[in-house]
C-alpha cells in the first residue's frame, strides 16, 4: 500500500510517521508556497498540486487524484479540514480505485451534512439540540430564516452544514443581527468548505463539549473511546483538548459512550469518527454533529488508551478486524491535555503571525508528545490555518498533568514568529481551569473581561532581565564577543555573497 | 557602552561594561543601579546570564527578530515581550495603548481580504474598538484602534484584497 | 524543598523536568566548559564548582556541598555517574543537613561496593557469579591476582568495585593479559570514580544482563519493577535497553523480581536502585551488581509502567509512602526501547566527536520520548561522557516499537558533529536484533566480524543524492539563491563585525 | 557551474544549471547524466530536492560542516557520508582505506592523554591496524592505521598528553 496524504502541516507529518511505522511509502502534495514545508521534506514522494490558495491546490480533487495515479499511491489519507469530510473526493478515489482512508462516501455525506446528522442522531434514540431540521438553502428569504430562529428560540447559532473548527459559525443573541451573521457564515463556510449552506441550532446556557472518538471496522464492529473534553474553545474553535473529562463519571461514560455506539452504527460508519456532544449541568447530553474523520485532538486519546487511531485507520482501510478491547478503549488510563499552538499574537486578539521560523525548540521529555509541522528555516504562509503544533502532556491524573504542561510551555521555544504559548502559561494558572470549572462560553467570557493587559505576565524582575539581555545582546553584536554571534535578518546573504567572491 | 532598551514599553538605560578581566563578566547598570552578571550567548538568539550578586539566579532569554517588521521579540520562560533596542525599531501600530499618541495608521499585517470596514471617516472611536475585519489564514481578524480618536480616513471597502503592509485606516 | 542536582547533561535536564513539575526551585552546577549548557540555562540559580576536569568539579564535594549552602538548597539529586554511588558524598550531605536523594550513605557504601554487595545478595539467598569475594588492595601483588584469576577460572573479568557503565572493566581471556588488565582497569577506575579498587569474576559464556528496578520508602517498603533488558553492550556498556526482556516470562519475572526485592530488604534499601543479573540461557540468574542510583536507562520502565521515577525519588526522600500498585509495577503494558545517543564516530571506532552541535531537530511525535541535554548552540565539551540524548520509543509490542524507534532515529538530525543515529539505524536492521536472539557478547561480537564499512548503508542513489545537494548547497552559497542562505564557520563572526562598522 | 564533488570517497562531477525561468528548477549533470532537479533550501543548511522525471521522489538532505575540521557531513534519513567540495576539504586520515596512499600522519581528534602506544618505528602495520589509545571523554580511544606500511616515526609516548590536531605517528 502506498498512501497519499491529501493535505499538509502537522497532520500530514503525523500521518507520513504512521506509513513510515507500518512500512508504506507515502506521497506528499504541496501548493507553491508549501514547496519547503516539512512534508514535503518527510515523504517519499511529492506532487505539486496548484498555487497557494487552498481552492487551487489542497482542495482540487482532480488535481489530488492524478497525484496519486502519477505516483503509484493506491491509497489517500485525507487528514482533518480541507476534503476529509467531502464525500465527492471519497468517491472520486473509490472511482479512481484508491483506498480512502476514511469512511464510505454515504457515510460521510450523511454525517458531514450536520442537519442529516441530526436525524440519524434522532432515530437512533439519541436527543439533538433543538434546530432547523433541514439545511437553509442560498435562496431562503430572511424573512423565513427570521421565522425559524423565533421558533428555535434566542439566542441561536448559524452553523455551517459542512462546518468544522469554529468555521461558518456565529452566535446571535438578538433577532437585529441575525441577517448579518447569516451571511458572514455562509461567507466563511463558502471559502473554508466550498460550501454556503447553513442552519440554526439553539445555544445552550452553559454547556460543556464533551465528544466520543470511534473506530469502526468493515466487519460490523464499532468501538467507542473514552471521552474527550473540548470546552475550552475561543469563538467556537477548541484550544485546548483533554481525556477523560471531569464532568463525566463511569455512569455517564458507559451512557455517553453507548449512545455514540448508536448513532455510528446506525449511520453505517466505519473507519475513524467523532460524535460531539453537549454536556448540561444537569448531566443530560445532547448530539451535535459528528466528525466524520480524525481530529485535530486525537492524541489526547491515544496518550490515555495507548491506541493509536491512525495506524487503525490504516489498518481498517486494508480490511482488518479490529482487535482492541473494548473495555480498554473506553478505560482512561491516567489523564492527557492537548494545547494547539498557533502562529497567532495573543496580546493582539490573536492575530495570525506568519513568516520564518529562525528557531525551534520543541518541548520534549517524560510524558510529553510534540505533533508538529515546522521546524527551524520553516516559513508559516498566510493561506491556512496558522497551527505549527500540538503539545500534548500526559501524567497519573489531572493535576499533574497541567503541572507537566506548564514545564512544557515554559521550555517551548519558537522565535521568529509569534504564538499562543504564552496565553496557554497564562490560560493554565487560572483556578477555573485548575478546577475543572468551565463550559464552552468560559474562555470567551474569560477573555472579554480581560483590558488588553498582555498574556505574557511578566514581572518587574523578568522585564529588567529581558533589558539587560537584550542590552548584552546587542553588545554581543557589535563586539563579536565571547562566543559565535549570530547573523539579523539580510546577514546570511551578504555572507554567502562574501564567499562567493573569494 | 549604553543602550536604550525599550521592553513592553517602558524605557531603561543598560551600561554594560567589562567586569575586571573574567571574560564573561560584565558590570551592567541598569537606571543607575549596577550589577555584575556573568553573560554568554548560546545559540543564534540567546544570551544566558547569571547574576553572582543575587543568588546566582540564572536567566536564560532569547532575543530574535520576528519575521517581517524586523521587530525582536524578548523570550523568557515562554512568555514574550517586545524589545526595542537605542530606539532603532518602530513600534508595531496598535499593540501600545500606553504610547500611542499623535496620528496613527493601521495597516494590514498579512496579506488578506477585508471582510468588513466597520467605521467611517469622522467617526469617534475608543482605544480597542474594531475598525476593520480581515480574512487572512482562514479566520476572520478584527484590527483594533490603538487609541482613543477620530477616524482620519478609510483606505479600503470590504472586499478589498490587501498586501501586507497596506495602511487601512488612519486614526488621529 | 529546594534541590540543587550534582550533575550535568541530560539527566540534569530530566531532574529540572520533575522538579518543575512538583512545583520545586532548583539549582545547577557547573564547571567551566558548562557555562553556557542546557542545564544551566533551565535551572533557577547555577553555581560554578571549578574546572572543566570532573575531579576539579562534578566530583568535589566540598564545592557542591557549598553550593548548596549558598544558594539555600535544601536537598541534592546526585543523578547518575559522578558522585551518585559515593557514600562519603551521601554522609556529607546528611551532614551538612541536605536531604540526599538517593539512598542512605550506609547502603550505598555496602551496595556501591561490587564485592561487599555479592556479600548481601549470597546472604539473601541470591546466587551471584564466582568471583573474589573481597577487592584486590592496590598493593596485591601479581601473583596472588593471578592465582585469584585461576582459582575462579578463565576467562575473567576484572571489574572497579566502584565501577559502572562500562568503565575500568577488562575481559581476559588468558593468563598471559591478565597484569595489563588490572593495571588499565584501575587506572581507568581511578580516573573515573576516584577509586583504583578492582575484583574479579568469572565470565558466563553467553549471560543476558537482565536487571531488576526497584523503589523502596522509609516505611519498609520496597516495590520491584519489570525487568530491564540491556544485553546490547559495547565494551560492557549499554548502548539499547529494553523493557520487556524477550527472554523473560511472567514465572520467571515473579522469580527475578522477588529475588531483587529481597536483595534490596536484606540492604535496608530506600529510594530507587537496580539490581543487575545475568541471565543464562536455561533461565537461571545470577547476582551481578547493585547501582544504588537511578540509571541511565530508566525512562524505559517508567515508559511501560506509567510510573514517573524520579518523582518517586523526591517524594520518597520527602518521607512520603509508596503509594503504587505492585501488581502494575511488575506488569509491562506494551514494549519500550531506548537508544542512547552518543556525540561519537561509529565509523572510527566510536571515537569522540566533541564540539558546537549547528543544529538539533530531535525525533518527535506518538510514542516518542526524547530526554536530550543539547540544543542547537550548544558545545559537546571532551571532558565527559558523550551521551546527547537518550530516545525511547514507546508501542504495543516489540515489533511496533522497533518500527517506530527506526522511523524516529531517521528522523533525528544532529548537525556540527557526528553521533551514532547511523550505527543504531544499522542495528535496528540486523537480523538477531529483530528477533531478539542476543546476549551480552551478541553486539562486540558483530562489530568485530565487520571489516571497516560504513554503518551509513548507503545506496548509489543516495549516494548522487548526496552529491547533488552537495553542489546544490555550494551553488546557493556562491549566488546566494531562492531562499536564505547560511554561513559557514567564522561567517557568523564576520558579519557581527560587518555590522558594528555601520 | 560545475563542482567537484566526493560522496564517501567517490568523485563526481556535479553540473548545476537553471532550467529554464522557473525559480527553482536545475537541470543537474552527474557524470553526464542528466537531470531535472527542483530544489529549495530550507534552514541553514538543508537541501530538498524532489526529482520531476523519478516519479517525484522527494530528498531531503543536510549538508553541514563538522565542528573543527571544517569538513562537512552529509545527511540523509539518519545517515551520514563525508563530503568533499571541489577538494577544498581535506580529509580525514585514517577514514578511508581506498583513498589512503602515501606517507599519512595519524593525529589526536581532540584532547586527551596517551594511555599507550602499540607500535614502534619501523614496525610493519596492516590497515585498521590499533596504533595508539588516546584517553578522552572518559574512554579510551583506539587510532588505528589508514593504510597497511611501515611506522616511520612515533612522536609521543605514554602518558603524554596532547592537543586536538598533534601528530602521534605516521605511517608510510
Amino acid at each position: 500500500m502506498k498512501v497519499l496524504i491529501a493535505n499538509r502541516g502537522e497532520i500530514a507529518v503525523r500521518i507520513i510517521r504512521a506509513c513510515r511505522e507500518l512500512g508504506l511509502p507515502t506521497v506528499a502534495v504541496y501548493s507553491d508556497c508549501d514547496r519547503g514545508a516539512r512534508h514535503v521534506r518527510d515523504a517519499d514522494q511529492a506532487v505539486h498540486v496548484g498555487p497557494s490558495p487552498a481552492v487551487e491546490s489542497y482542495l482540487r480533487i482532480d488535481r489530488l487524484i492524478d497525484a496519486a495515479r502519477r505516483t503509484g499511491a493506491d491509497a489517500v489519507h485525507p487528514g482533518y479540514g480541507f476534503l476529509a469530510e467531502n464525500a465527492a473526493f471519497a468517491s472520486a478515489c473509490r472511482d479512481a480505485g484508491l483506498t480512502f482512508i476514511g469512511p464510505s462516501p454515504d457515510a460521510i455525506a450523511l454525517m458531514g451534512s450536520k442537519t442529516a446528522a441530526r436525524a440519524v442522531a434522532m432515530r437512533a434514540g439519541v436527543p439533538v439540540v433543538p434546530g432547523t431540521d433541514a439545511p437553509l438553502a442560498s435562496d431562503t428569504s430572511d424573512d423565513e430564516i427570521a421565522r425559524a430562529a423565533a421558533r428555535i428560540g434566542y439566542p441561536v447559532i448559524v452553523k455551517a452544514v459542512a462546518g468544522g473548527g469554529g468555521k461558518g459559525m456565529r452566535d446571535v443573541e438578538y433577532p437585529a443581527d441575525l441577517r448579518d451573521a447569516v451571511r458572514t457564515a455562509r461567507s466563511e463556510a463558502g471559502s473554508a468548505f466550498g460550501d454556503t449552506s447553513v442552519y440554526l441550532e439553539r445555544r445552550l446556557a452553559r454547556p460543556r463539549h464533551v465528544e466520543v472518538q470511534l473506530l469502526g471496522d468493515h466487519h460490523g464492529t464499532v468501538i467507542p473511546f473514552v471521552e474527550r473534553e473540548c470546552s475550552i474553545q475561543r469563538r467556537h474553535q477548541k484550544v485546548v483538548e483533554e481525556s477523560p473529562s471531569l464532568a463525566v463519571d463511569a455512569r455517564l461514560r458507559e451512557r455517553i459512550t453507548r449512545a455514540a455506539a448508536a448513532v455510528a452504527a446506525s449511520a453505517g460508519y466505519t473507519n475513524a469518527g467523532t460524535i460531539e456532544f453537549l454536556l448540561d449541568e444537569d448531566g443530560s447530553f445532547y448530539f451535535l454533529e459528528m466528525n466524520a474523520r480524525l481530529q485535530v485532538e486525537h492524541p489526547v486519546t491515544e496518550m490515555v488508551t495507548s491506541i493509536d487511531l491512525v495506524h487503525w485507520q490504516i489498518r481498517i482501510a486494508r480490511g482488518e478486524r479490529l482487535a482492541i478491547d473494548p473495555a480498554r478503549a473506553a478505560t482512561p488510563q491516567g489523564h492527557a491535555i492537548e494545547c494547539r499552538i498557533y502562529a497567532e499574537d495573543p496580546d493582539e486578539g490573536f492575530l495570525p503571525s506568519p513568516g520564518l521560523i529562525r528557531g525551534v525548540r520543541a518541548a520534549s521529555g517524560p510524558g510529553i508528545r510534540n505533533d508538529g509541522g515546522v521546524a527551524s528555516g520553516y516559513t508559516v504562509p498566510v493561506f491556512y490555518d496558522s497551527m505549527i503544533a500540538k503539545l500534548i502532556a500526559w501524567a497519573e491524573n489531572r493535576r499533574e498533568a497541567v503541572a507537566r504542561l506548564s514545564r512544557a510551555l515554559a521550555e517551548y521555544e519558537v522565535l521568529g514568529i509569534r504564538t499562543t504559548i504564552p496565553f496557554f502559561l497564562w490560560l493554565v494558572r487560572q483556578q477555573e481551569f485548575l478546577d475543572g470549572r468551565f463550559d464552552t462560553t468560559y474562555l470567551d467570557r474569560l477573555l472579554a473581561s480581560r483590558k488588553g493587559e498582555s498574556f505574557s505576565e511578566l514581572t518587574d524582575g523578568d522585564e529588567e532581565r529581558l533589558a539587560i539581555a537584550a542590552a548584552l545582546d546587542a553588545w554581543f553584536r557589535a563586539t563579536a564577543g565571547p562566543s559565535a554571534s549570530a547573523p539579523r535578518a539580510g546577514g546570511w546573504k551578504s555572507v554567502a555573497r562574501e564567499e562567493a567572491l573569494r | 557602552m549604553t543602550f536604550e532598551i525599550e521592553v513592553n514599553g517602558r524605557m531603561r538605560a543598560v551600561t554594560i561594561e567589562r567586569a575586571g578581566s573574567m571574560p564573561a563578566r560584565f558590570r551592567v547598570t541598569v537606571d543607575g543601579a549596577s550589577r555584575l552578571v556573568d553573560a554568554q550567548r548560546v545559540g543564534d538568539f540567546g544570551v544566558s546570564m547569571l547574576f553572582p550578586e543575587s543568588g546566582d539566579a540564572s536567566g536564560a532569554v532569547q532575543i530574535a527578530p520576528l519575521s517581517g517588521g524586523g521587530e525582536l521579540l524578548g523570550h523568557i520562560g515562554g512568555r514574550t515581550a517586545r524589545v526595542v533596542v537605542n530606539g532603532q525599531r518602530t513600534r508595531r501600530a496598535g499593540a501600545d495603548t500606553v504610547a500611542a499618541h499623535g496620528e496613527q495608521a493601521i495597516a494590514a499585517p498579512m496579506p488578506g481580504r477585508v471582510v468588513r470596514v466597520l467605521v467611517g471617516a469622522g467617526d469617534a472611536v475608543q482605544a480597542r474598538q474594531p475598525l476593520v475585519v480581515v480574512e487572512a489564514m482562514k479566520m476572520e481578524n478584527e484590527l483594533r484602534s490603538p487609541k482613543a480618536g477620530r477616524v482620519k480616513n478609510v483606505a479600503v471597502s470590504a472586499g478589498t484584497s490587501v498586501e501586507a503592509g497596506r495602511v487601512l485606516v488612519v486614526v488621529e
